[in-house]
Protein backbone atom coordinates (compact mmCIF):
# COMPACT_ATOMS: atom_id res chain seq x y z
CA UNK A 1 0.00 0.00 0.00
CA UNK A 2 1.26 3.45 -0.60
CA UNK A 3 2.39 6.00 1.61
CA UNK A 4 -0.96 8.57 0.99
CA UNK A 5 -2.02 9.65 3.72
CA UNK A 6 -6.32 8.52 4.80
CA UNK A 7 -8.98 10.49 3.46
CA UNK A 8 -12.00 10.83 5.30
CA UNK A 9 -15.16 9.92 3.69
CA UNK A 10 -17.51 10.90 6.39
CA UNK A 11 -19.57 13.64 6.12
CA UNK A 12 -22.08 14.46 8.73
CA UNK A 13 -25.73 14.78 7.76
CA UNK A 14 -26.47 14.66 4.38
CA UNK A 15 -25.08 15.05 1.28
CA UNK A 16 -26.58 18.45 -0.51
CA UNK A 17 -26.66 19.15 -4.12
CA UNK A 18 -24.68 22.19 -3.39
CA UNK A 19 -21.49 19.95 -2.39
CA UNK A 20 -22.06 17.76 -5.17
CA UNK A 21 -22.10 20.41 -7.75
CA UNK A 22 -19.10 22.40 -6.34
CA UNK A 23 -17.26 18.73 -6.39
CA UNK A 24 -18.14 18.90 -10.24
CA UNK A 25 -16.95 22.04 -11.11
CA UNK A 26 -13.56 21.53 -9.61
CA UNK A 27 -13.03 19.63 -12.17
CA UNK A 28 -12.53 22.07 -14.89
CA UNK A 29 -9.27 22.79 -14.78
CA UNK A 30 -8.93 19.06 -15.33
CA UNK A 31 -8.78 19.41 -19.12
CA UNK A 32 -7.39 15.53 -19.43
CA UNK A 33 -10.61 14.50 -18.32
CA UNK A 34 -13.07 13.36 -20.63
CA UNK A 35 -16.06 11.10 -18.55
CA UNK A 36 -17.27 11.71 -15.18
CA UNK A 37 -19.34 8.86 -13.32
CA UNK A 38 -21.09 9.42 -10.27
CA UNK A 39 -23.39 7.51 -8.28
CA UNK A 40 -25.88 9.14 -5.58
CA UNK A 41 -27.45 6.80 -2.81
CA UNK A 42 -30.83 8.26 -1.56
CA UNK A 43 -33.04 7.48 1.39
CA UNK A 44 -35.90 5.54 0.25
CA UNK A 45 -39.22 5.65 2.35
CA UNK A 46 -39.49 2.25 2.33
CA UNK A 47 -42.74 0.43 4.04
CA UNK A 48 -41.52 -2.52 6.25
CA UNK A 49 -44.86 -4.07 7.93
CA UNK A 50 -47.15 -1.19 7.63
CA UNK A 51 -44.32 1.44 8.99
CA UNK A 52 -42.64 4.24 6.63
CA UNK A 53 -39.10 4.54 7.07
CA UNK A 54 -38.64 8.40 7.92
CA UNK A 55 -35.07 8.20 8.53
CA UNK A 56 -31.63 6.58 8.44
CA UNK A 57 -29.51 6.96 11.12
CA UNK A 58 -25.89 6.17 9.81
CA UNK A 59 -23.07 5.06 12.30
CA UNK A 60 -19.75 3.41 11.69
CA UNK A 61 -16.27 2.13 13.38
CA UNK A 62 -15.17 5.14 11.59
CA UNK A 63 -11.46 3.70 12.17
CA UNK A 64 -12.08 0.68 10.43
CA UNK A 65 -13.94 2.27 7.66
CA UNK A 66 -11.56 4.60 6.73
CA UNK A 67 -8.54 2.65 6.70
CA UNK A 68 -10.51 -0.18 4.06
CA UNK A 69 -11.72 2.53 2.55
CA UNK A 70 -7.76 3.41 1.77
CA UNK A 71 -7.38 -0.25 0.67
CA UNK A 72 -10.39 0.09 -1.51
CA UNK A 73 -9.33 3.06 -3.25
CA UNK A 74 -5.32 2.06 -3.64
CA UNK A 75 -6.49 -0.95 -5.48
CA UNK A 76 -9.41 0.99 -7.45
CA UNK A 77 -6.96 3.05 -8.59
CA UNK A 78 -4.54 0.25 -9.59
CA UNK A 79 -7.25 -1.53 -11.89
CA UNK A 80 -8.07 1.97 -13.48
CA UNK A 81 -6.82 4.99 -15.55
CA UNK A 82 -8.60 7.11 -13.41
CA UNK A 83 -7.96 10.41 -12.98
CA UNK A 84 -10.06 11.59 -9.69
CA UNK A 85 -12.14 9.42 -7.10
CA UNK A 86 -13.89 11.05 -4.64
CA UNK A 87 -16.22 9.50 -1.82
CA UNK A 88 -18.64 10.94 1.01
CA UNK A 89 -20.76 8.73 3.13
CA UNK A 90 -23.01 10.42 5.44
CA UNK A 91 -23.34 9.65 9.28
CA UNK A 92 -25.98 10.63 11.70
CA UNK A 93 -29.78 10.93 10.96
CA UNK A 94 -30.54 11.34 7.09
CA UNK A 95 -34.10 11.85 5.74
CA UNK A 96 -36.24 10.29 3.35
CA UNK A 97 -35.41 11.66 -0.17
CA UNK A 98 -31.75 13.20 1.37
CA UNK A 99 -28.55 11.69 0.28
CA UNK A 100 -26.46 9.66 2.05
CA UNK A 101 -23.51 8.60 -0.22
CA UNK A 102 -21.73 10.30 -2.77
CA UNK A 103 -19.30 7.93 -5.44
CA UNK A 104 -17.64 10.14 -8.01
CA UNK A 105 -15.22 8.59 -10.56
CA UNK A 106 -13.00 10.77 -13.27
CA UNK A 107 -11.02 9.09 -16.40
CA UNK A 108 -9.88 10.70 -19.54
CA UNK A 109 -12.77 7.76 -21.70
CA UNK A 110 -15.79 6.98 -20.30
CA UNK A 111 -15.48 3.35 -19.61
CA UNK A 112 -12.35 3.38 -16.61
CA UNK A 113 -14.94 6.50 -15.10
CA UNK A 114 -17.91 4.65 -15.16
CA UNK A 115 -16.84 0.50 -14.41
CA UNK A 116 -14.68 1.50 -11.38
CA UNK A 117 -17.62 3.67 -9.76
CA UNK A 118 -19.76 0.71 -10.25
CA UNK A 119 -17.53 -1.26 -8.49
CA UNK A 120 -16.82 1.00 -5.44
CA UNK A 121 -20.21 1.38 -4.84
CA UNK A 122 -20.56 -2.54 -4.44
CA UNK A 123 -17.63 -2.38 -2.25
CA UNK A 124 -18.74 0.33 0.07
CA UNK A 125 -21.59 -1.19 0.31
CA UNK A 126 -20.41 -5.17 1.19
CA UNK A 127 -16.85 -4.14 3.15
CA UNK A 128 -16.75 -0.51 5.04
CA UNK A 129 -18.03 -1.22 8.51
CA UNK A 130 -21.33 0.74 8.26
CA UNK A 131 -24.76 0.54 10.06
CA UNK A 132 -28.08 2.22 9.19
CA UNK A 133 -31.01 2.08 11.20
CA UNK A 134 -34.48 2.82 10.01
CA UNK A 135 -36.30 5.35 11.76
CA UNK A 136 -39.89 4.69 11.39
CA UNK A 137 -42.61 7.77 11.94
CA UNK A 138 -43.82 6.19 15.24
CA UNK A 139 -40.06 6.22 16.39
CA UNK A 140 -39.41 2.73 16.44
CA UNK A 141 -36.44 1.55 14.64
CA UNK A 142 -35.11 -1.60 12.66
CA UNK A 143 -31.75 -1.95 11.36
CA UNK A 144 -31.03 -1.81 7.86
CA UNK A 145 -29.42 -5.22 5.84
CA UNK A 146 -27.92 -4.80 2.43
CA UNK A 147 -28.99 -7.28 0.14
CA UNK B 1 -6.20 -10.55 31.41
CA UNK B 2 -8.41 -7.68 30.34
CA UNK B 3 -9.71 -6.40 27.01
CA UNK B 4 -11.89 -3.71 25.70
CA UNK B 5 -15.46 -4.72 23.89
CA UNK B 6 -16.62 -2.05 21.45
CA UNK B 7 -20.08 -3.20 19.41
CA UNK B 8 -22.02 -1.61 17.20
CA UNK B 9 -25.40 -1.33 14.65
CA UNK B 10 -27.79 -4.09 16.25
CA UNK B 11 -25.49 -5.82 18.48
CA UNK B 12 -24.72 -2.39 20.58
CA UNK B 13 -28.12 -2.83 21.84
CA UNK B 14 -27.46 -5.57 23.89
CA UNK B 15 -23.59 -5.35 24.59
CA UNK B 16 -22.80 -2.09 25.79
CA UNK B 17 -18.72 -0.85 25.27
CA UNK B 18 -16.85 -1.82 27.85
CA UNK B 19 -14.01 -3.68 29.72
CA UNK B 20 -14.17 -7.18 30.22
CA UNK B 21 -11.94 -9.49 32.51
CA UNK B 22 -11.60 -12.95 31.24
CA UNK B 23 -8.97 -15.47 30.08
CA UNK B 24 -9.18 -16.59 26.36
CA UNK B 25 -6.53 -17.36 24.00
CA UNK B 26 -8.25 -17.00 20.84
CA UNK B 27 -10.73 -14.61 18.83
CA UNK B 28 -12.60 -18.45 18.55
CA UNK B 29 -12.41 -18.71 22.28
CA UNK B 30 -13.49 -15.56 22.82
CA UNK B 31 -16.83 -15.95 20.53
CA UNK B 32 -17.57 -18.74 22.65
CA UNK B 33 -17.33 -17.64 25.76
CA UNK B 34 -19.67 -13.61 24.15
CA UNK B 35 -22.09 -16.34 22.70
CA UNK B 36 -22.58 -18.13 26.05
CA UNK B 37 -22.62 -14.08 28.22
CA UNK B 38 -24.40 -12.81 25.38
CA UNK B 39 -26.96 -15.22 24.17
CA UNK B 40 -28.81 -12.81 21.17
CA UNK B 41 -25.20 -13.71 19.34
CA UNK B 42 -26.11 -17.10 18.80
CA UNK B 43 -27.11 -17.74 15.48
CA UNK B 44 -26.42 -13.97 14.15
CA UNK B 45 -24.21 -13.08 11.74
CA UNK B 46 -21.23 -11.39 13.02
CA UNK B 47 -17.52 -10.63 13.07
CA UNK B 48 -14.85 -9.34 15.14
CA UNK B 49 -12.08 -6.58 14.50
CA UNK B 50 -9.19 -6.92 16.81
CA UNK B 51 -7.50 -3.69 17.05
CA UNK B 52 -9.15 -2.82 14.24
CA UNK B 53 -8.39 -5.69 12.11
CA UNK B 54 -11.17 -7.59 10.56
CA UNK B 55 -10.80 -11.20 12.09
CA UNK B 56 -10.53 -13.53 9.03
CA UNK B 57 -9.55 -16.83 10.93
CA UNK B 58 -8.87 -17.56 14.51
CA UNK B 59 -6.10 -15.08 15.93
CA UNK B 60 -4.53 -14.90 19.51
CA UNK B 61 -5.49 -12.21 22.13
CA UNK B 62 -3.35 -10.51 24.70
CA UNK B 63 -3.78 -8.35 27.29
CA UNK B 64 -5.20 -5.26 26.65
CA UNK B 65 -6.86 -6.25 23.15
CA UNK B 66 -9.77 -4.23 21.75
CA UNK B 67 -11.99 -6.55 20.10
CA UNK B 68 -15.19 -5.02 17.92
CA UNK B 69 -18.34 -6.98 17.81
CA UNK B 70 -19.61 -5.80 13.92
CA UNK B 71 -23.17 -7.10 12.91
CA UNK B 72 -23.95 -7.43 8.72
CA UNK B 73 -22.74 -3.89 6.97
CA UNK B 74 -25.34 -1.70 5.81
CA UNK B 75 -24.00 1.73 4.51
CA UNK B 76 -24.57 3.09 1.36
CA UNK C 1 -44.21 4.28 -28.93
CA UNK C 2 -46.61 5.76 -26.83
CA UNK C 3 -47.77 9.21 -27.18
CA UNK C 4 -45.72 11.36 -24.91
CA UNK C 5 -44.71 14.59 -26.16
CA UNK C 6 -40.94 15.00 -27.24
CA UNK C 7 -38.88 16.44 -24.81
CA UNK C 8 -35.74 18.66 -25.91
CA UNK C 9 -32.48 17.51 -24.86
CA UNK C 10 -30.59 20.34 -26.28
CA UNK C 11 -28.92 23.15 -24.30
CA UNK C 12 -26.99 26.01 -25.21
CA UNK C 13 -23.64 26.25 -24.38
CA UNK C 14 -22.17 23.94 -21.46
CA UNK C 15 -24.08 22.44 -19.00
CA UNK C 16 -23.34 24.15 -15.51
CA UNK C 17 -22.47 22.29 -11.98
CA UNK C 18 -25.68 24.58 -11.15
CA UNK C 19 -28.27 23.35 -13.52
CA UNK C 20 -26.90 19.42 -12.29
CA UNK C 21 -27.16 19.96 -8.32
CA UNK C 22 -30.65 21.71 -9.20
CA UNK C 23 -31.54 18.62 -10.99
CA UNK C 24 -30.49 16.23 -8.20
CA UNK C 25 -32.26 18.46 -6.17
CA UNK C 26 -35.79 18.02 -7.81
CA UNK C 27 -35.60 14.48 -6.65
CA UNK C 28 -35.51 14.98 -3.12
CA UNK C 29 -39.45 14.64 -2.89
CA UNK C 30 -39.18 11.43 -4.79
CA UNK C 31 -38.56 9.24 -2.05
CA UNK C 32 -38.99 6.13 -3.41
CA UNK C 33 -35.70 6.28 -5.46
CA UNK C 34 -32.75 5.03 -3.63
CA UNK C 35 -29.97 5.19 -6.32
CA UNK C 36 -29.24 8.08 -8.70
CA UNK C 37 -27.12 7.06 -11.46
CA UNK C 38 -25.19 10.61 -13.42
CA UNK C 39 -22.35 10.58 -16.44
CA UNK C 40 -20.80 13.70 -17.56
CA UNK C 41 -19.23 14.22 -20.63
CA UNK C 42 -16.38 16.52 -20.03
CA UNK C 43 -14.50 18.08 -22.99
CA UNK C 44 -11.09 17.29 -23.26
CA UNK C 45 -7.74 19.05 -24.86
CA UNK C 46 -6.38 16.17 -26.51
CA UNK C 47 -2.92 16.90 -27.97
CA UNK C 48 -3.56 15.88 -32.42
CA UNK C 49 -0.98 16.38 -34.19
CA UNK C 50 0.88 18.73 -31.64
CA UNK C 51 -1.99 20.90 -31.89
CA UNK C 52 -4.24 21.27 -28.43
CA UNK C 53 -8.15 21.09 -28.84
CA UNK C 54 -9.08 24.19 -26.92
CA UNK C 55 -13.10 23.66 -27.41
CA UNK C 56 -15.80 21.88 -29.19
CA UNK C 57 -18.12 23.16 -31.46
CA UNK C 58 -21.31 20.87 -31.22
CA UNK C 59 -23.67 20.89 -33.85
CA UNK C 60 -27.04 18.60 -34.23
CA UNK C 61 -29.88 17.57 -36.54
CA UNK C 62 -32.13 18.57 -34.23
CA UNK C 63 -35.30 17.09 -35.21
CA UNK C 64 -34.13 13.14 -36.22
CA UNK C 65 -31.90 13.57 -32.60
CA UNK C 66 -35.04 14.47 -30.90
CA UNK C 67 -37.22 11.67 -32.36
CA UNK C 68 -34.63 9.17 -32.15
CA UNK C 69 -34.00 10.17 -28.74
CA UNK C 70 -37.33 9.87 -27.50
CA UNK C 71 -37.29 5.90 -29.36
CA UNK C 72 -34.36 5.39 -27.32
CA UNK C 73 -35.82 7.24 -24.05
CA UNK C 74 -39.07 4.51 -24.55
CA UNK C 75 -36.85 1.57 -24.67
CA UNK C 76 -35.37 2.02 -21.71
CA UNK C 77 -38.34 2.84 -19.84
CA UNK C 78 -39.70 -0.59 -21.02
CA UNK C 79 -36.30 -2.34 -20.06
CA UNK C 80 -35.26 -1.02 -16.66
CA UNK C 81 -37.71 0.07 -14.33
CA UNK C 82 -36.88 3.38 -13.71
CA UNK C 83 -38.04 6.14 -11.83
CA UNK C 84 -36.52 9.09 -13.60
CA UNK C 85 -34.38 9.96 -16.53
CA UNK C 86 -32.92 13.00 -17.88
CA UNK C 87 -31.09 13.61 -20.82
CA UNK C 88 -29.02 17.12 -21.54
CA UNK C 89 -26.89 17.58 -24.35
CA UNK C 90 -25.01 20.97 -25.08
CA UNK C 91 -25.02 22.79 -28.51
CA UNK C 92 -22.59 25.74 -29.59
CA UNK C 93 -18.80 26.20 -28.50
CA UNK C 94 -18.12 24.15 -25.27
CA UNK C 95 -14.69 24.23 -23.68
CA UNK C 96 -11.98 22.10 -22.74
CA UNK C 97 -13.51 21.66 -18.96
CA UNK C 98 -16.78 22.42 -19.80
CA UNK C 99 -19.43 19.62 -19.54
CA UNK C 100 -21.98 18.74 -22.76
CA UNK C 101 -23.25 15.71 -21.82
CA UNK C 102 -25.17 14.93 -18.83
CA UNK C 103 -27.40 11.72 -18.35
CA UNK C 104 -29.23 11.11 -15.13
CA UNK C 105 -31.07 7.96 -14.17
CA UNK C 106 -32.87 7.36 -11.02
CA UNK C 107 -34.57 4.29 -9.54
CA UNK C 108 -35.55 2.11 -6.47
CA UNK C 109 -32.45 -0.25 -6.53
CA UNK C 110 -29.32 1.03 -7.60
CA UNK C 111 -28.73 -1.77 -10.63
CA UNK C 112 -31.20 -0.48 -12.97
CA UNK C 113 -30.04 3.46 -12.76
CA UNK C 114 -26.65 2.26 -13.22
CA UNK C 115 -27.31 -0.18 -16.33
CA UNK C 116 -30.00 2.51 -17.80
CA UNK C 117 -27.39 5.23 -17.87
CA UNK C 118 -24.44 3.34 -18.98
CA UNK C 119 -26.76 2.18 -22.07
CA UNK C 120 -28.16 5.65 -22.54
CA UNK C 121 -24.56 6.85 -22.80
CA UNK C 122 -23.69 4.05 -25.75
CA UNK C 123 -26.94 4.92 -27.61
CA UNK C 124 -26.55 8.87 -27.34
CA UNK C 125 -22.91 8.21 -28.60
CA UNK C 126 -23.77 6.31 -31.11
CA UNK C 127 -27.23 6.40 -32.44
CA UNK C 128 -27.92 10.87 -32.43
CA UNK C 129 -27.16 12.73 -35.35
CA UNK C 130 -24.90 15.44 -33.51
CA UNK C 131 -21.19 16.13 -34.41
CA UNK C 132 -18.51 17.43 -32.40
CA UNK C 133 -15.88 20.07 -34.36
CA UNK C 134 -12.75 19.80 -32.41
CA UNK C 135 -11.68 23.80 -32.82
CA UNK C 136 -7.46 24.08 -32.20
CA UNK C 137 -5.98 26.75 -30.36
CA UNK C 138 -4.66 28.51 -33.63
CA UNK C 139 -8.25 27.88 -34.99
CA UNK C 140 -7.77 25.63 -37.09
CA UNK C 141 -10.39 22.45 -36.60
CA UNK C 142 -11.09 18.91 -37.33
CA UNK C 143 -14.20 16.67 -37.23
CA UNK C 144 -14.39 14.63 -34.17
CA UNK C 145 -15.42 10.72 -34.80
CA UNK C 146 -17.03 9.00 -31.80
CA UNK C 147 -14.86 5.53 -31.45
CA UNK D 1 -38.32 16.92 -59.93
CA UNK D 2 -37.24 18.92 -57.02
CA UNK D 3 -35.72 17.96 -53.48
CA UNK D 4 -33.89 19.49 -51.09
CA UNK D 5 -30.25 18.99 -49.73
CA UNK D 6 -29.14 19.31 -46.33
CA UNK D 7 -26.04 18.63 -44.54
CA UNK D 8 -24.38 18.08 -41.46
CA UNK D 9 -20.91 18.14 -39.82
CA UNK D 10 -17.99 17.63 -42.52
CA UNK D 11 -20.29 17.02 -45.26
CA UNK D 12 -21.67 20.80 -44.98
CA UNK D 13 -18.03 21.98 -45.59
CA UNK D 14 -18.15 21.04 -49.22
CA UNK D 15 -22.33 20.30 -49.78
CA UNK D 16 -24.29 23.63 -49.10
CA UNK D 17 -27.42 23.28 -48.01
CA UNK D 18 -29.83 23.88 -51.67
CA UNK D 19 -32.43 22.55 -53.65
CA UNK D 20 -31.56 20.43 -56.00
CA UNK D 21 -33.01 19.65 -59.83
CA UNK D 22 -33.22 15.92 -60.60
CA UNK D 23 -34.02 13.00 -62.42
CA UNK D 24 -33.86 10.55 -59.37
CA UNK D 25 -35.94 7.35 -58.13
CA UNK D 26 -34.34 6.23 -55.20
CA UNK D 27 -32.02 6.76 -52.22
CA UNK D 28 -29.29 5.02 -54.01
CA UNK D 29 -30.08 6.81 -57.18
CA UNK D 30 -29.13 9.97 -55.24
CA UNK D 31 -25.78 8.40 -54.10
CA UNK D 32 -24.62 7.44 -57.39
CA UNK D 33 -25.19 10.99 -58.34
CA UNK D 34 -24.12 13.13 -55.20
CA UNK D 35 -20.95 10.80 -55.20
CA UNK D 36 -20.45 12.00 -59.23
CA UNK D 37 -21.17 15.43 -58.49
CA UNK D 38 -19.51 16.07 -55.08
CA UNK D 39 -16.79 13.41 -55.83
CA UNK D 40 -15.49 14.01 -51.68
CA UNK D 41 -18.31 11.78 -50.74
CA UNK D 42 -16.51 8.72 -52.58
CA UNK D 43 -15.06 6.42 -49.20
CA UNK D 44 -16.46 8.26 -46.89
CA UNK D 45 -19.06 7.15 -44.46
CA UNK D 46 -22.25 8.67 -44.43
CA UNK D 47 -25.60 8.36 -44.28
CA UNK D 48 -28.79 9.72 -45.58
CA UNK D 49 -31.79 10.85 -43.53
CA UNK D 50 -35.63 11.00 -45.91
CA UNK D 51 -37.65 13.86 -44.53
CA UNK D 52 -35.94 13.12 -41.03
CA UNK D 53 -36.17 9.51 -41.25
CA UNK D 54 -32.73 7.44 -40.99
CA UNK D 55 -32.41 5.57 -44.48
CA UNK D 56 -31.57 1.81 -43.60
CA UNK D 57 -32.00 0.36 -47.17
CA UNK D 58 -33.38 2.25 -50.88
CA UNK D 59 -36.13 3.97 -50.68
CA UNK D 60 -38.26 5.76 -53.22
CA UNK D 61 -37.85 9.47 -53.61
CA UNK D 62 -40.68 11.58 -54.21
CA UNK D 63 -40.56 15.67 -55.74
CA UNK D 64 -39.96 17.82 -52.88
CA UNK D 65 -38.58 15.38 -50.77
CA UNK D 66 -35.76 16.70 -47.84
CA UNK D 67 -32.74 14.41 -47.68
CA UNK D 68 -29.96 15.05 -45.24
CA UNK D 69 -26.46 14.00 -45.76
CA UNK D 70 -24.68 12.58 -42.37
CA UNK D 71 -21.35 11.81 -41.63
CA UNK D 72 -20.32 9.57 -38.76
CA UNK D 73 -22.28 10.86 -35.33
CA UNK D 74 -19.69 11.86 -33.11
CA UNK D 75 -22.05 13.25 -29.87
CA UNK D 76 -21.17 13.09 -26.11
Amino acid sequence: MSEKKIKNIFVNGPVSPEFIANSIGNHNTKTDIGGHSIFLGQVRNDEIDGKIVSAIAYTAFEDLALTKMHEIREEIFAKYPLSCMHIHHSLGVIGAGEICLFVFTSSKHRKPAIEACNELVERIKSELPIWGKEIFADETHQWKENI
Amino acid sequence: MEIEIISFGKISEFINNQKLSIDVESTDDLKTHLEKIFPQLVGMKYKLALNKNIVQHNCAIKDNDSIAIMPPFSGG
